[in-house]
């Protein structure tokens, strides 16, 4: 008999999507995996019950990838099923790594997203509006809705996690190193980033670097550049230098700026901290009122600091202040 | 983190210092369950034999090696409570203090709240001391040659008075000539002598040197290195260029004069006998003391502060104008006893050995004082018709309250010192920081006059700020002193704290390359990676706050050492 | 009891850390409420110690330097008045009130200013209460009741409105 | 308004005794430490300064000399040496020139030999006068009565008659200080009765030097009173008791008493302020002015012959006594006709009258500052009106004498 294929699920907590089409976009590969692997359970793209999950003995998976935050308890539920079930557990793209996206919605409380969505939406119908509840009687029982959670959560406040992909999505060829290492065998010490670089999108990025003085900030769209200049020199705010490489530079190589996906370097305990530490320190002033104005023209702090890692960073918000 | 470390913690009581408000002993108590705290106490005089043996004793016999002193400002004890570590075979930096006396039991009241605080401090030096690692002091070697930038009076002082220390100078001077400005002058004020007797002594003995290289026509262009072990690039006006090693780097670059015509209403370049200081000064030497065209001037006018303590233009006193102008007032009335001079000014600051003296002597000789406004200065136009003058200078005059025209046939314009206009590119090659006007910063404005913040690099002269003769003179000596004390040493000492980069972890974004204001931070362009000269590093660790990537640390400084303070400051507070 | 406050201060060496010990040796009096971090100029202050601070349950943050044009190390103290320009937004961001967060210029020489800063922010900071955080995974049933009322508020609006 | 300055003033003013002026340099020690330095009336400082510049105008149109007695407190505080007190007192020499329309003045004090030669010619001529008029009347073996050599009532009316000339000049001289301080400033509206009512003033400050008291040191007030009031007993004697005073040889203390009292006042206290120039006692006594000079020793001359001629006529030596009587008037007629209009004695009346004109003046600011201040004009000319209300809130050392 063969060697016992590899056991694999996949999921999707609060995600778009993406990180799954990252990994069909590995291509001829995916079947290669399929080949050595019995993908056991992926919603997206393979039938499938959660009741067959729960059926699983404890340890039965040998690898669960799980892309997406956590948002609200059925993301949690299969969060901690899927760990009790895999032997090892992948935090898969920048959700499930840092929060991403969704984790922006941290910026806001859960009145203030169910007030928007729900009650102050000119979409809604008259005779049609209603707020999610948990249980919710009908005449053929009771139906019962997710929990919506005050704040979203990276996927490792919930449940341990024993390596992260980063990215958003991640680059299929790090999704593919990844699945081979683990075919392999070959894995690194767990809690461990891998699929990346240890050191920042700069190493990888050709644009020239000189000496950094910034006279005034600007959006991309505000500003013809320089191609082959570095674009946080040129005042465009630039996360590359706070974020670690491994995404092939897509975006500062198709000339729009670095956004923090990949997460900061090992070194770093705040992505957000260190690029605004990074920005200011740039300046090229040393009158108060000139960079406060400087740096007044740098936008929505909070969303360039942490566009990927809201719920990654060292401080979490008050609830209900803003 | 050294998770096995082994902490001894000690408490001191000040006598009754830091006794009278902390409780010691409970604070002992407080922190001497907390992980690797090895044994813990409140002693009477930690900074004492005794106490300092305690320790000693304690790091021989229970084989600690962290140590932690709850007592006086380190700012005060640290030398102290290092020694006594060094003394124990432990390296001295495996010691933190906790300020419990100075910014506790000095400033607070409430027995029950200081002991809180002190206790809190205590168990943050506990958790910073564990990341802690031994540091080594280095030396390096010093080449006893100085390179002295500027041939001014300042730069010839500071080369003669190193040529007869017997070291060797390399003087470099970017004009063709040596002088400076002190050679554009005719007389000195207060005492009248002539300025080329004065440079005339210093430039042949510079000459006759044979310690002393001068090179005229010659400008430095770059600079490396560090303290001890500068390599400087110089280059002549025909192109060539030439690296010189040298140990320190002494800047005499001077100043340059104010541009009069920047103050509209004074007239300057409008008409002809309004004329500056040096262009006086030029007419004094050639003793031709008379007006564009070729009368004896019957009115002299002299317009004090052309530049200065002006907030348009500078804010600075120029300090020698007021001196020289009364010298002139003595200069144009021994040429010309029958002339009237008047002297237009600010405030008179005659400060200083002879100044008061010099003022009082020339007011004898009659010359009429008026006081003008800052920021309000005289307007000069041609007089009138049937006026025995050719100008007439308008003052608003600030003693009288009174608006006055003042008769003229020549005004003189004391025009003020600024930084000279390539002060930004030396500045820039030198690691020199430059204030607001451009002068040069010295280390402290009053114990490091003439130390900068680029070790082995110094001021002296007007490059420093404006200045006379005197004070010029006197800053070069005090500079060769400097550099002599080094020599004496032969050897340099290196801090162990400094900045570092692990080329790891480094991506080459060059962030922090400009923040540093000892350029001790260099980029590798082929490797694509930045570097810390560590022996130019003062560990102020504004890069490391900057770094993006976690790639620079500040030794002794680390990030990880500041968290664990902030967890332990903070870590009974929430419930207490 | 009173709430008392716990500030954590961040001293460069040279200029406020001596200002603070001068407070000492001149016995000026000032509330006990500050935990101070000795670091070597306030341009090492970097923006994360401060989130770190809160993060850690700190009620406030002081950063104190050398006053503008007179830093120890030149020019240290203008990195941190960049940064801090941002940072104070980024504070504001996560709803923590700008009076909890402060960057002051205290000299050597400047022990009573010193003390005085101290008090006015502890007054500060007893007036403001304790600086909380947002507690994880609490149940959202508990507020349900306002927003339900809310929904048929707004019903009533679509419908006759 | 532009003003020219004139760097020669200096020159000028050196020439009626002042001293050092150039040393100054506005420290302001000299008006902080004067007791009558304030309101609207700042001194010495602002009339060195007004010397140094050469705005002769200005300090034509100024009253400060004339509120200094010149106690000496500023020049002995001054830093430099500066003499503003002694400057005080030739801006007085100057000020006397200016006031007199003939030049006479002028002449004397510019130069003292002039001045000299012209008493000389004067009492000469008085001299000469005298002894033809009394030979060709009397006898000069005849002192009083019948056939006197000098007959009282024919001195008395010339006394009269020189008196009425005299005040004719000085009169002049007066208008002239009048219209050079007030009269020609334009901006300046004195309301009327204020002429009337600070008129007390005048013989307030003519007799008592008031304000000389105030000043710190005492004693140099003290010799200036009783050498003033001994030289009006003796004026109010001759002009109005003149062939009482004559009559002898027996003694009517009534008259002569009061005379002898003068004549001791006046002959003690010129050989007090002689000695003091010459040993410079004190500090207003440091600088002498030829013409300082020439006042005292004519003054002590006229006394003492006065008293010889007196003393000879009671002793019954007639002869004597005439001859030592036209000496007398040979002193008298210069000291009178050339020092009083011209010279030292006039500022008799250019003190009071500055006393009583600043006063003048003062009412007239506070009265345009109320206006200013009651018609609202105050917010649009703000600063004029500040400048009133301060002169008025602070009257100066004149108003408040009056005050007390």
């Amino acid at each position: 008999m063969a060697e016992r294929k590899l056991q694999v699920a996949l999921y999707w907590g609060a995600a778009c999507g993406g990180c799954d089409v990252a990994v069909l976009d590995t291509d001829a590969f995916i079947l290669d995996l399929a080949a050595v692997a019995d993908i056991r359970f992926w919603p997206i793209a393979v039938d499938g019950k959660y009741a067959d999950v729960e059926a699983m003995a404890d340890g039965e998976l040998d690898l669960a990838l799980f892309n997406g935050a956590v948002r609200n308890s059925e993301n949690r539920r299969l969060a901690e099923l899927l760990r009790r079930k895999a032997k090892i557990f992948v935090a898969l793209g920048t959700c499930a790594h840092m929060g991403g996206i969704p984790g922006l919605a941290n910026g806001a409380s859960r009145e203030e997203i169910f007030k928007r969505a729900y009650l102050a939406n000119p979409s809604l119908e008259s005779g049609n509006i209603a707020l999610p509840a948990v249980e919710h009687k009908v005449p053929a029982g009771t139906l019962d809705v997710p929990e919506f959670y005050r704040r979203v959560h990276k996927l490792d406040d919930i449940v341990p996690v024993d390596y992260y992909v980063p990215g958003c999505p991640p680059a299929p060829d790090q999704v593919k190193a990844v699945l081979l290492a683990v075919v392999q065998g070959n894995l690194p010490a767990r809690g461990a980033v891998v699929g990346c670089s240890e050191r920042a999108v700069c190493d990888d990025c050709d644009r020239r670097k000189d000496e950094k003085k910034v006279k005034r900030f600007y959006r991309p769209w505000q500003v013809i550049q320089d191609p082959e200049r570095c674009l946080l020199e040129q005042g465009i705010i630039c996360a590359g230098s706070v974020t670690r490489s491994g995404c092939g530079v897509r975006c500062p190589d198709s000339g729009m700026p670095c956004r923090g996906c990949y997460g900061p370097t090992a070194n770093v305990r705040d992505q957000g901290a260190k690029l605004i530490s990074a920005v200011a320190s740039i300046v090229d002033s040393r009158d108060p009122q000139e960079i406060a104005s400087i740096l007044g023209e740098v936008p929505d702090i909070m969303g360039y600091a942490y566009r990927f890692g809201m719920p990654a960073a060292t401080l979490q918000r008050t609830v209900g202040s803003l | 983190m050294s998770e096995d470390c082994r902490i001894g913690v000690y408490i001191c009581n000040c006598g009754t210092n830091i006794a009278k408000v902390v409780n010691a002993e409970w604070v002992s108590a407080q922190v001497s369950g907390l992980p690797n705290v090895v044994c813990a106490h409140a002693y009477k005089y930690m900074c004492s034999n005794p106490g300092q043996e305690l320790i000693t004793r304690d790091i021989r016999e229970q084989r600690l090696d962290r140590v932690v002193v709850a007592a006086s400002s380190p700012r005060m004890h640290e030398p102290t409570f290092r020694k006594a570590l060094e003394a124990a075979g432990l390296n001295p930096y495996l010691l933190e203090m906790a300020n419990i006396r100075e910014q506790c039991s000095w400033v607070h009241d409430d027995p029950r709240a200081a002991s809180a605080k002190a206790a809190d401090l205590t168990h943050a030096a506990i958790r910073r001391v564990r990341h802690h690692k031994p540091l080594e002091k280095r030396e390096a070697n010093y080449t006893p040659a100085t390179l002295v930038l500027g041939g001014g009076i300042a730069g010839l002082t500071a080369a003669v008075e190193l040529a007869e220390a017997n070291q060797q100078v390399f003087l470099v001077e970017r004009e063709t000539r040596l002088g400076g400005n002190v050679g554009r002058a005719d007389l000195t004020a207060p005492y009248l002598d002539s300025a080329r007797d004065i440079l005339t002594e210093k430039i042949s003995r510079a000459k006759d040197s044979p310690r002393i290289e001068i090179l005229t026509g010659t400008e430095l262009v770059d600079l490396q290195g560090f303290v001890g072990n500068f390599r400087a690039t110089v280059k002549s006006a025909a192109g060539d260029e030439r690296e010189l090693p040298v140990g320190a780097v002494l800047v005499c670059t001077g100043y340059q004069e104010f541009d009069a015509t920047r103050i509209e209403r004074l007239g300057y370049g409008r008409y002809p006998d309004v004329i500056t200081s040096f262009e006086l000064e030029k007419r004094l030497a050639e003793g031709r003391l008379e007006t564009d065209d070729g009368r004896v001037p019957r009115y002299v006018s002299i317009v004090h502060c052309v530049g200065s303590r002006n907030p348009r233009y500078h804010p600075y006193c120029s300090r020698v104008c007021c001196m020289t102008a009364l010298k002139y007032g003595h200069e144009i009335k021994s040429a010309l006893p029958a002339a009237t001079v008047t002297d237009i000014y600010v405030d008179m600051l005659s400060f200083g050995k002879g100044g008061e003296d010099l003022y009082r002597r020339t007011s004898e000789l009659k010359t009429m004082f008026l006081m003008y406004e800052k920021g309000d200065p005289p307007r000069v136009r041609p007089a009138e018709r049937g006026d025995d003058c050719g100008l007439l200078v308008q003052v608003n005059e600030r003693l009288s309250g009174e608006i006055i025209d003042v008769p003229a046939d020549l005004v003189v314009l004391m025009v003020g010192m600024e930084a000279r206009s390539d002060s930004d590119e030396v500045a820039r090659i030198t690691g020199i920081s430059r204030d607001p006007q451009g002068w040069f910063i010295e280390s402290h404005p009053k114990l490091a006059p003439v130390s900068t913040a680029t070790e082995g690099v110094y001021i002296a002269g007007c490059c420093q700020s404006p200045k006379d003769i005197p004070d010029s003179v006197a800053q070069a000596r005090a500079a060769a002193a400097m550099v002599l004390a080094h020599v004496a040493r032969g050897r340099i000492e290196i801090d162990a704290r400094f900045a570092e980069v692990d080329d790891d972890l480094c991506s080459g974004c060059r962030m922090c390359n400009e923040l540093c204001p000892y350029t001790a931070i260099s980029f590798d362009a082929e490797r694509r990676r930045s570097s810390v000269e560590s022996a130019l590093c003062k560990a102020c660790g504004t890069c490391v706050a900057a770094c993006p990537s976690g790639a620079l640390s500040a030794r002794h400084f680390t990030d990880d050492q500041i968290f664990d303070q902030i967890e332990g400051v903070l870590a009974w507070s929430s419930n207490r | 009891m009173e709430f008392e406050p716990v500030i954590v201060g961040f001293l460069c060496n040279w200029c406020s850390y001596t200002g603070a010990d001068l407070a000492g040796t001149a016995r000026i009096k000032h509330a006990p409420n500050l935990r101070t971090i000795r670091v070597m100029c306030s341009g090492r202050v970097d923006p994360t110690f401060v989130l770190k601070a809160f993060a850690a349950g700190a009620d406030g943050v002081l950063v104190c330097g050398c006053h503008p044009g007179d830093c120890h190390y030149i020019e240290g103290n203008y990195k941190a008045m960049r940064r801090f320009e941002l940072l104070k937004r980024m504070v504001a961001g996560y709803g923590i009130d700008e009076r909890r967060l402060r960057l002051e210029w205290v000299s050597a020489s400047e022990g009573e200013r010193f003390a005085r800063l101290v008090d006015e922010m502890t007054a500060d900071l007893r007036r403001l209460g304790p600086c909380e955080l947002a507690p994880t995974l609490v149940p959202w049933q508990s507020d349900l009741g306002t927003l339900a009322g809310e929904a048929a508020a707004a019903e009533r609006e679509v419908t006759h409105g | 308004m532009v003003v020219r300055a004139n760097p020669h003033l200096i020159d000028e003013l050196e020439k009626y005794g002042a001293q050092d002026v150039v040393k100054c340099y506005h420290c302001g020690n000299c008006s902080a430490t004067c007791p009558f330095s304030g309101g609207a009336y700042l001194f010495p400082r602002k009339s060195m300064r007004y010397l140094q510049m050469g705005l002769e105008s200005r300090l034509r149109g100024t009253l400060e000399p004339w509120l200094c007695y010149y106690c000496g407190e500023c020049s002995d505080q001054c830093p430099r040496q500066a003499e503003p007190g002694e400057t005080m007192m030739s801006m007085r020499r100057w000020l006397t020139s200016r006031y007199d329309f003939t030049g006479i003045s002028s002449l004397f004090y510019r130069s003292w030999r002039a001045g000299l030669l012209a008493i000389v010619i004067v009492g000469l001529l008085t001299g000469l006068g005298l002894v033809w008029f009394g030979l060709a009347r009397g006898s000069l073996s005849v002192y009083d009565g019948e056939g006197a050599f000098l007959p009282a009532e024919a001195i008395h009316r010339f006394d009269w008659a020189m008196a009425a000339v005299l005040v004719l000049l000085l009169g002049i001289n007066c208008a002239r200080m009048w219209w050079f301080t007030i009269g020609s400033d334009h901006g300046l509206r004195v309301p009327p009765l204020e002429y009337l009512r600070q008129l007390p003033r005048l013989p307030l400050h003519f007799l008592t030097q008031k304000r000389y008291r105030e000043c710190d040191r005492k004693r140099p007030w003290a010799i200036h009173l009783a050498l003033m009031l001994s030289y009006l007993s003796m004026l109010i004697l001759i002009m109005f008791f003149l062939p009482q005073v004559q009559q002898g040889p027996e003694i009517n203390w009534a008259v002569h008493g009061l005379g002898y009292a003068a004549a001791l006042g006046l002959i003690a206290t010129t050989v007090y302020a002689l000695r003091g120039r010459r040993v410079r006692s004190e500090t207003h006594y440091r600088h002498s002015h030829e013409t300082d000079w020439i006042f005292l020793i004519l003054l002590l001359l006229v006394a003492a012959t006065g008293v010889a001629q007196h003393v000879l006529h009671r002793a019954g030596l007639p002869v004597a006594a005439n001859l030592l009587y036209v000496v007398h008037m040979m002193g008298v007629v210069p000291m009178l006709v050339l020092e009083v209009p011209f010279s030292k004695w006039s500022h008799m009346a250019y003190r009071p009258l500055a006393m009583y004109l600043s006063a003048v003046r003062d009412r007239a600011l506070a009265a345009a500052a109320g206006q200013i201040a009651a018609t609202g004009q105050g917010a649009a000319t703000g600063q004029t009106a500040a400048t009133g209300q301060i002169a008025a809130s602070r009257p100066s050392p004149t108003a408040q004498g009056a005050a007390s």
